[in-house]
């Protein structure tokens, strides 16, 4: 148990998926400007990032490994994550309308978001197990989400402070995000 | 009234040269600028997907149903990205490992299907190449400029020669990720003083 | 109608308490010179050099950027020097000019000027430029290796690392009332205890900070590290020695308590104050360094706006009468 | 539903095409690749071990059979005599699977020397085993076939400090090299024979 | 000005400084003026078609107004000639006509009020005491569906060193029992109640009425907070009170119901507080209308240019910038504030001390109120950061160290949000 509790804790806070691995950064600079956004493009995360975990894991070495595919890793897991993304989307539509009405828009900015095809990667990668690849990835997705929450927090301020003319939008984001991921050093060494 | 192909190619270089111009892409740029080698090297990689998968979906833009086009860009993109990496593992294998996942993630770079959305769908397979070749350069010509900053200041070294007398304590926070982020939003303001012309 | 005599149109109220930005920059200073005068007196000239480059720095810094930036002179309030001053005050008094230089620089400007001046920093700008320092030129920021060249008769072995290497035993190696009469290593401004929370005392009568902000920081210190040394009261030290070592006091009263990156409602304070004090408590017993002041303020600073959104109902807002 | 199947064949031709496409170069590079990865992870530490050896390790090398799999032997070359293999274990770690590189002499079967090659064990603590050499120093001039232990484990090797995890997967599997090396000496020194020099 | 204390934690403390050199029960009456000056809003800047021009012949007591339409209207304080009507435009930009009347030698008095409204009745009240010196706001609890169950007898004054209310009950204390009766009789509330401050509480015992005793320091005297430390609750933030059955009328305007009804006369002279540069005040009576300048020649008080006019008290008043305006019938102070005193508003950024908010007797957070109002984001401002609940203290303004025009901030979003409403309903 403390070997998942570590790796959540590594995964949330020390190797934080935005701040520390530098993945995910258009849609964190895209939605971080309104909170509402913010947590919205959070939850669509968490819920596609265990989806696409489990199932690259699967592709991974029920498919890939045992015929001697891996280099068509890259093409295999575009292709099943683009696929599952959109089955997502066509069963919360008609499933569960309220939840869509909530990710919908987000949805389809995460097939093209480094966020979600890293985690899958780097569970390749560090060869987790599948418990392992499921806490990685959920837990990458809330150190996602948490840091775009609290990005957000920021930049709302940053919207409504004197930011000299060419400094102001993405460029003072990047810095505020440069100087989160600074904050962010606090947990280094602690997983 | 169409542009030619030498301002399809030279629009990538400064008129909507990417990270600048067109925030997309930030993942690598952050991540592989450490150093001049992996800036160039990524911008190299990434402008021979950029060329091969604009040429290809031009030529077949009449061939591929719309409703699964995205689809089917993905596959052309993810091949040229393999092929990137299976050629860069067989032939500059240090590099490959030190731009790690940066390589395969190619294939989810907003640039790309960006392109291939915007340009290559409806545009003849010269003009593609020109866009192709332009935004790819522009891309090369950007993470070099700020991998220069980074590894100068950041580790002292230019391509990684000293520039530097022995006495000289490098400013490693450039080459960790807060100075990416700090040195790319900087260099974004120095872009948005410098106006779109 | 009017004649010539033409009197002053402005908004009520016309009445002001007096208050200032400049009044309470330069009463901060005030309340940090008890702690920077036993620094001057322990390390000599290199300290006043440390100190003096670093607030004229900091203020020349401010300036160039009003010029760049088209705006109207900033550094009479003060607030630049007090940057500065707390800058280095935290600072080793061995820091060569150049990373004085560099620091204010990515105080001042990076860490505030950017974000468009005063009150518009998200985090603490002297403490960003200490961070970016620390992973710079992390000999030069390490005490033990730039006081090597110091012996003033008691223990020159900075505190933190001490019990960092080699666990609580180390603690017996310093006495309480050395601590806090700033018998050890460490920055300027920041191993004189006593000096440090009569002018935090000070401050908060005078309302230049949030007591809250201070107080849970230091209670959420001790009760962290009273936890910790319950558990293995051989590897962590004791509270007391937390709370007198390090940069605590002076976070507790002149940084966690910087305006622009901190709550200001009074549950959101507390929280702020006690994470802050939690994550510094952890960082040193199980992080990367040695003292965890510095970025345990500055993760709370980001959290800050968050936090704040928790905060009483307003008068009137939401009652529905039928 | 016709057109549904339209669009799944044109995705399916697509696929197809373009793992045909890849099949193609991953043929073409497969041997460089290894030869690659040989050179730049395995490289550096059988250099280190086989240090003084007049050839080089990594293109005089030979695969055995050892059950299911194959194994990669390296010939380490001494005063004129080929009488030095290098081969790669692997032992639990604390953080995944340990890759160890163990030299032995075939005459005496001492161990030459050893080198950890990949591993994933925590940077300062565990990462040790592989930069400072105080833990596989202490293996070299052993006989391999002996039964290595931790000092904490009652056995004869000092682990370092803080990571005695990492040391006994060390050990763990330097023991297993030593039944690897007894179960197919003989097919070794057959082999060896061909680098007579 | 009040300085802060050099030790302060918490709040500001604002008492009502009680002055024992003032002369309470001497008040100076100003002579009739030669010009009196009125305001009626015009939102249309019209210029013609106007009931009244210049040269008309107005009587004491007559009624004023612009169109036929119109709801709003003044009672003329003199007897004499329209001698102007020209547009004024006042704070936020509102608009006015000012309507200036010289004085005639002989007063006369207009019968209408005299003829027709022996009775107090609600439709004699509506049709003629809109404007009552000591509270303008009398119209709306008169004119609420359905009527006012609860009304509050205002005995102390919204400001501070203004205590022209509590003079009123001090001294007219049986004007001020009639003129409870009268408004009994008018809106038919079932609760009348008189707040008042400590000192004068045994006296508002004779009145006939429940008597609610209000700690005055500054802001417990503001309606808001009046009427929460009396009924327990607050008015909701976007609502008025006449929309929950309550009334709060000022001492002074009950005073004049009293007097209108008894003698046949509506009123038309105000009692002031005037506060002079050193903070001592002195109380006078002079026509509605009266200008600025006329009240201080008569008071002997000295003004320079560079010195601050105010109508109303240091926290709430508004600032003239010139002597040659008038008092209005719910002017209950002027304030003359010396140059060297003035508190000049700065352009800098909240530092977000947090002084606001814990001065705020709204728990409104000001820090983020302050950020969004100076980005124009009035609705976020009114939806996130309880703009509306602003009870209109200016003790954000009071306090703050970065001297930032907080509460003009405050009254132009509201202005602006109001003006946003508008223009929504009439393009609905
Ligand atoms: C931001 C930055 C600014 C620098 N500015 C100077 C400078 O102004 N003067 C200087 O001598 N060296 C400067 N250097 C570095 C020197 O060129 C370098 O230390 C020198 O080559 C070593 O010799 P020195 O120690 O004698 O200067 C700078 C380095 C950085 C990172
Ligand atoms: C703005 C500025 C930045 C500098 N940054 C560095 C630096 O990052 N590292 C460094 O070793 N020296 C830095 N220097 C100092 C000079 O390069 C050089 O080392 C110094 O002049 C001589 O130092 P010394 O007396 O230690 O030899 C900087 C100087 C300036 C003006
Ligand atoms: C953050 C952390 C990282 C660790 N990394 C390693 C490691 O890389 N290798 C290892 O052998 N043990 C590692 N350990 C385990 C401890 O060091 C453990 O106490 C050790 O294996 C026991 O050996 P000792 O008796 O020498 O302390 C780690 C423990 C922690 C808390
Ligand atoms: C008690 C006190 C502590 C302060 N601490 C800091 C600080 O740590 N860093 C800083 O940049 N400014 C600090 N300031 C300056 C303060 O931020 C400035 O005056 C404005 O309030 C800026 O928002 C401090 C001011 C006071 C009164
Ligand atoms: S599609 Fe996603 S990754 Fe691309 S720019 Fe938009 S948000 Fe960024
Ligand atoms: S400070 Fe306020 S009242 Fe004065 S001029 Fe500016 S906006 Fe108007
Ligand atoms: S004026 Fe300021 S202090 Fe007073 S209620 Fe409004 S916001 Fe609060
Ligand atoms: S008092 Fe002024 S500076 Fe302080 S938080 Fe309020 S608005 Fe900001
Ligand atoms: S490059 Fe866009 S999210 Fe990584």
């Amino acid at each position: 148990m403390s070997d998942y509790t570590l790796l959540a804790v590594s995964c949330i806070f020390v190797n934080n998926i935005l701040l520390m691995q530098y993945l995910g950064n258009c849609p964190f600079l895209g939605v971080s400007k309104r909170m509402e956004t913010a947590i919205g493009m959070g939850m669509a995360v968490v819920f596609v990032l265990v989806l696409a975990g489990a199932i690259t894991w699967i592709t991974e070495n029920l498919v890939l490994k045992p015929f001697g595919f891996e280099y068509l890793r890259t093409l295999a897991f575009i292709l099943v994550i683009a696929a599952l993304v959109q089955f997502v989307e066509m069963f919360l539509k008609k499933s569960i309308p309220a939840l869509y009405a909530g990710l919908g828009i987000f949805l389809p900015l995460i097939t093209t978001n480094c966020a979600v095809m890293g985690v899958c990667l780097i569970n390749i990668k560090e060869e987790y197990t599948f418990v392992q690849t499921l806490v990685s990835s959920f837990t990458y997705a809330i150190g996602f989400g948490l840091a775009l929450v609290l990005f957000a927090g920021v930049r709302e301020r940053i919207l409504l402070a004197r930011v000299p003319k060419p400094l102001q939008d993405t460029s003072i984001g990047l810095v505020g995000a440069g100087m989160m991921s600074l904050a962010f050093f606090a947990f280094k060494g602690m997983a | 009234m169409a542009k030619t192909v030498v301002q399809e190619f030279t629009k990538g270089l400064w008129a909507e040269i990417p990270p600048f111009r067109i925030v997309l892409g930030l993942c690598p740029t952050l991540a592989v600028t450490k150093s001049v080698e992996n800036g160039i090297g990524m911008g190299i990689a990434l402008t021979f997907v950029l060329v091969c998968s604009n040429v290809v979906i031009s030529l077949l833009r009449n061939i591929i149903p719309k409703q699964v086009r995205i689809a089917c860009f993905i596959v052309v993109i993810a091949t040229f990205v393999t092929v990137v990496e299976l050629v860069m593992q067989a032939y500059t294998y240090p590099l490959f490992l030190k731009l790690g996942i940066f390589i395969p993630l190619i294939v989810v770079n907003c640039i790309l299907l960006g392109r291939a959305e915007a340009f290559a769908a409806k545009n003849g397979v010269i003009s593609s190449f020109a866009d192709g070749l332009g935004i790819g350069i522009g891309f090369t010509l950007s993470l070099t400029a700020l991998s220069i900053i980074r590894e100068v200041l950041g580790s002292g070294t230019f391509y990684n020669i000293p520039v530097f007398g022995p006495s000289f304590k490098p400013f490693s926070f450039m080459i960790q990720a807060p100075g990416a982020f700090v040195c790319l939003g900087l260099m974004l303001c120095v872009m948005n003083m410098l106006g779109k012309k | 109608m009017p004649d010539e005599k033409l009197f002053i149109g402005s908004h009520a109220p016309y009445w002001h308490n007096g208050s200032s930005i400049s009044a309470k920059s330069y009463d901060t200073m005030l309340a940090a010179l008890p702690a920077v005068v036993l620094g001057i007196s322990q390390y000599g000239a290199p300290a006043l050099g440390v100190l003096a480059l670093s607030v004229s720095c900091a203020m020349i810094w401010e300036l160039i950027m009003n010029v760049a930036m088209k705006r109207p002179a900033s550094i009479g309030d003060g607030n630049a020097a007090v940057i500065g001053l707390l800058f280095a005050m935290l600072m080793p008094a061995t820091a060569p000019w150049w990373a004085v230089v560099v620091g204010t620089f990515v105080a001042v400007v990076i860490g505030k000027q950017i974000f468009g001046g005063i009150g518009c920093n998200p985090l603490n700008p002297a403490l960003v430029a200490i961070a970016i320092l620390m992973l710079s030129w992390e000999s030069m920021m390490d005490f033990n290796d730039a006081l090597v060249n110091y012996d003033f008769g008691f223990n020159m072995i900075y505190p933190l690392a001490a019990i960092k290497s080699f666990g609580a035993s180390a603690v017996s190696d310093y006495n309480t009332v050395g601590l806090l009469m700033g018998q050890q290593p460490g920055g300027i401004g920041t191993t004189f205890g006593l000096g440090l929370i009569i002018g935090g005392l000070y401050l908060i009568l005078r309302g230049h900070i949030r007591w809250e902000i201070s107080l849970s920081f230091l209670a959420s210190v001790f009760v962290t590290a009273l936890l910790f040394n319950l558990s293995d009261p051989d590897k962590y030290a004791n509270p007391v020695f937390h709370l007198l070592t390090g940069y605590t006091l002076i976070g507790a009263f002149f940084l966690a308590t910087e305006d622009s990156s901190s709550p200001v409602n009074f549950f959101p304070m507390l929280l702020y104050g006690a994470f802050a004090g939690i994550l510094t408590v952890l960082i040193r017993n199980i992080g990367a360094f040695v003292d965890g002041v510095v970025f345990a303020i500055l993760m709370m600073n980001v959290a800050n706006p968050l936090l704040d959104k928790i905060r009483p109902k307003a008068m009137g807002k939401g009652i529905k009468h039928a | 539903m016709r057109e549904m199947i339209r669009l799944l064949v044109v995705i399916a031709v697509f696929s197809a095409v373009s793992g045909g496409l890849l099949a193609v170069v991953q043929k073409g590079t497969k041997d460089r690749i290894e030869y690659q990865q040989l050179k730049f992870v395995k490289g550096p530490t059988i250099h280190h071990i086989l240090e003084g050896s007049s050839n080089d390790p990594l293109v005089d090398r030979f695969k055995l059979p050892d059950g299911k799999e194959e194994r990669n032997f390296f010939v380490g070359v001494f005063d004129g005599k080929a009488d030095v293999v290098a081969f790669e274990v692997f032992g639990k770690g604390f953080g995944g699977d340990i890759g160890v590189m163990v030299a032995v002499n075939v005459e005496n079967d001492e161990i030459v020397g050893i080198g950890v090659t990949t591993h994933s064990e925590t940077p300062g603590v565990g990462s040790r085993a592989k930069t400072d050499p105080s833990l596989s120093e202490q293996f070299k001039g052993l006989p391999i076939k002996e039964p290595f232990k931790v000092k904490a484990d009652g056995g004869q090797i000092d682990a370092i400090s803080g990571a005695t995890v990492t040391s006994r997967g060390v050990c763990g599997a330097v023991v297993g090299s030593g039944e690897i090396y007894m179960r197919l000496k003989k097919d070794i020194i057959e082999k060896l024979k061909a680098f007579k020099a | 000005m009040i300085k802060r204390p050099f030790f302060s934690l918490g709040k500001p403390k604002l008492k009502y400084p009680v002055d024992d050199t003032q002369e309470q029960d001497v008040i100076r009456v100003i002579p009739l003026p030669d010009r009196v000056t009125f305001f009626l809003e015009d939102p249309y800047e019209r210029n013609e078609g106007f009931l009244i021009k210049p040269g008309d012949k107005i009587k004491t007591g007559q009624k004023l107004k612009l169109t036929e339409d119109d709801k709003d209207y003044v009672i003329s304080s003199v007897t004499g000639t329209i001698a102007d009507i020209s547009q004024y435009r006042g704070y936020l930009g509102k608009t006015y006509a000012a309507i200036s009347i010289d004085t005639g030698d002989e007063e006369q008095w207009d019968d209408k009020f005299k003829e027709g409204c022996q009775k107090p009745t609600l439709e004699n009240s509506l049709e003629f005491l809109g404007c009552l010196p000591g509270d303008t706001g009398f119209i709306p609890i008169l004119d609420t569906h359905p009527p006012l169950n609860t009304i509050i007898i205002n005995g102390l004054d919204k400001d501070i060193l203004v205590s022209t209310n509590q003079l009123i009950v001090q001294t007219e204390t049986d004007s001020l029992k009639t003129g409870i009766e009268y408004l009994r009789e008018i809106t038919g509330a079932g609760e009348i109640m008189i707040a008042v401050s400590p000192e004068l509480a045994s006296q508002a015992g004779e009145i006939d009425v429940d008597v609610k005793v209000i700690e005055p320091s500054y802001p417990n005297t503001l309606p808001e907070i009046i009427m929460k430390s009396i009924l327990g609750k607050t008015p909701p933030a976007d609502e008025t009170w006449e929309q929950i059955g309550v009334g709060l009328i000022n001492a002074e305007a009950v005073v004049a119901i009293s007097n209108a009804f008894t003698k046949g006369q509506i009123p038309v002279s105000k009692l002031l507080t005037v506060i002079n540069k050193d903070n001592t005040t002195v109380h006078v009576r002079a026509r509605v209308g009266t200008h600025v300048k006329e009240i201080l020649a008569a008071l002997d008080i000295e003004t320079y240019h560079g010195d601050q006019l105010v109508l109303g008290g240091p926290m709430t008043g508004h600032a003239l910038y010139s002597e040659d305006l008038p008092i209005l019938a719910d002017t209950d102070a002027i304030m003359v504030h010396d140059k060297d005193n003035v508190v000049l508003p700065s352009d800098c950024h909240c530092i977000n001390c947090g002084e606001c908010v814990r001065a705020c007797p709204a728990r409104i957070p000001v820090n983020m109120l302050i950020r969004v109002l100076e980005n124009d984001l009035y609705e976020e401002a009114a939806k996130e950061y309880d703009l509306l609940s602003c009870i209109e203290c200016g003790l954000c303004s009071y306090v703050c160290p970065a001297r930032i025009p907080i509460f003009h901030y405050i009254m132009l979003g509201k202005y602006e949000l109001a003006r946003i409403e508008t223009v929504e309903e009439s393009n609905a």
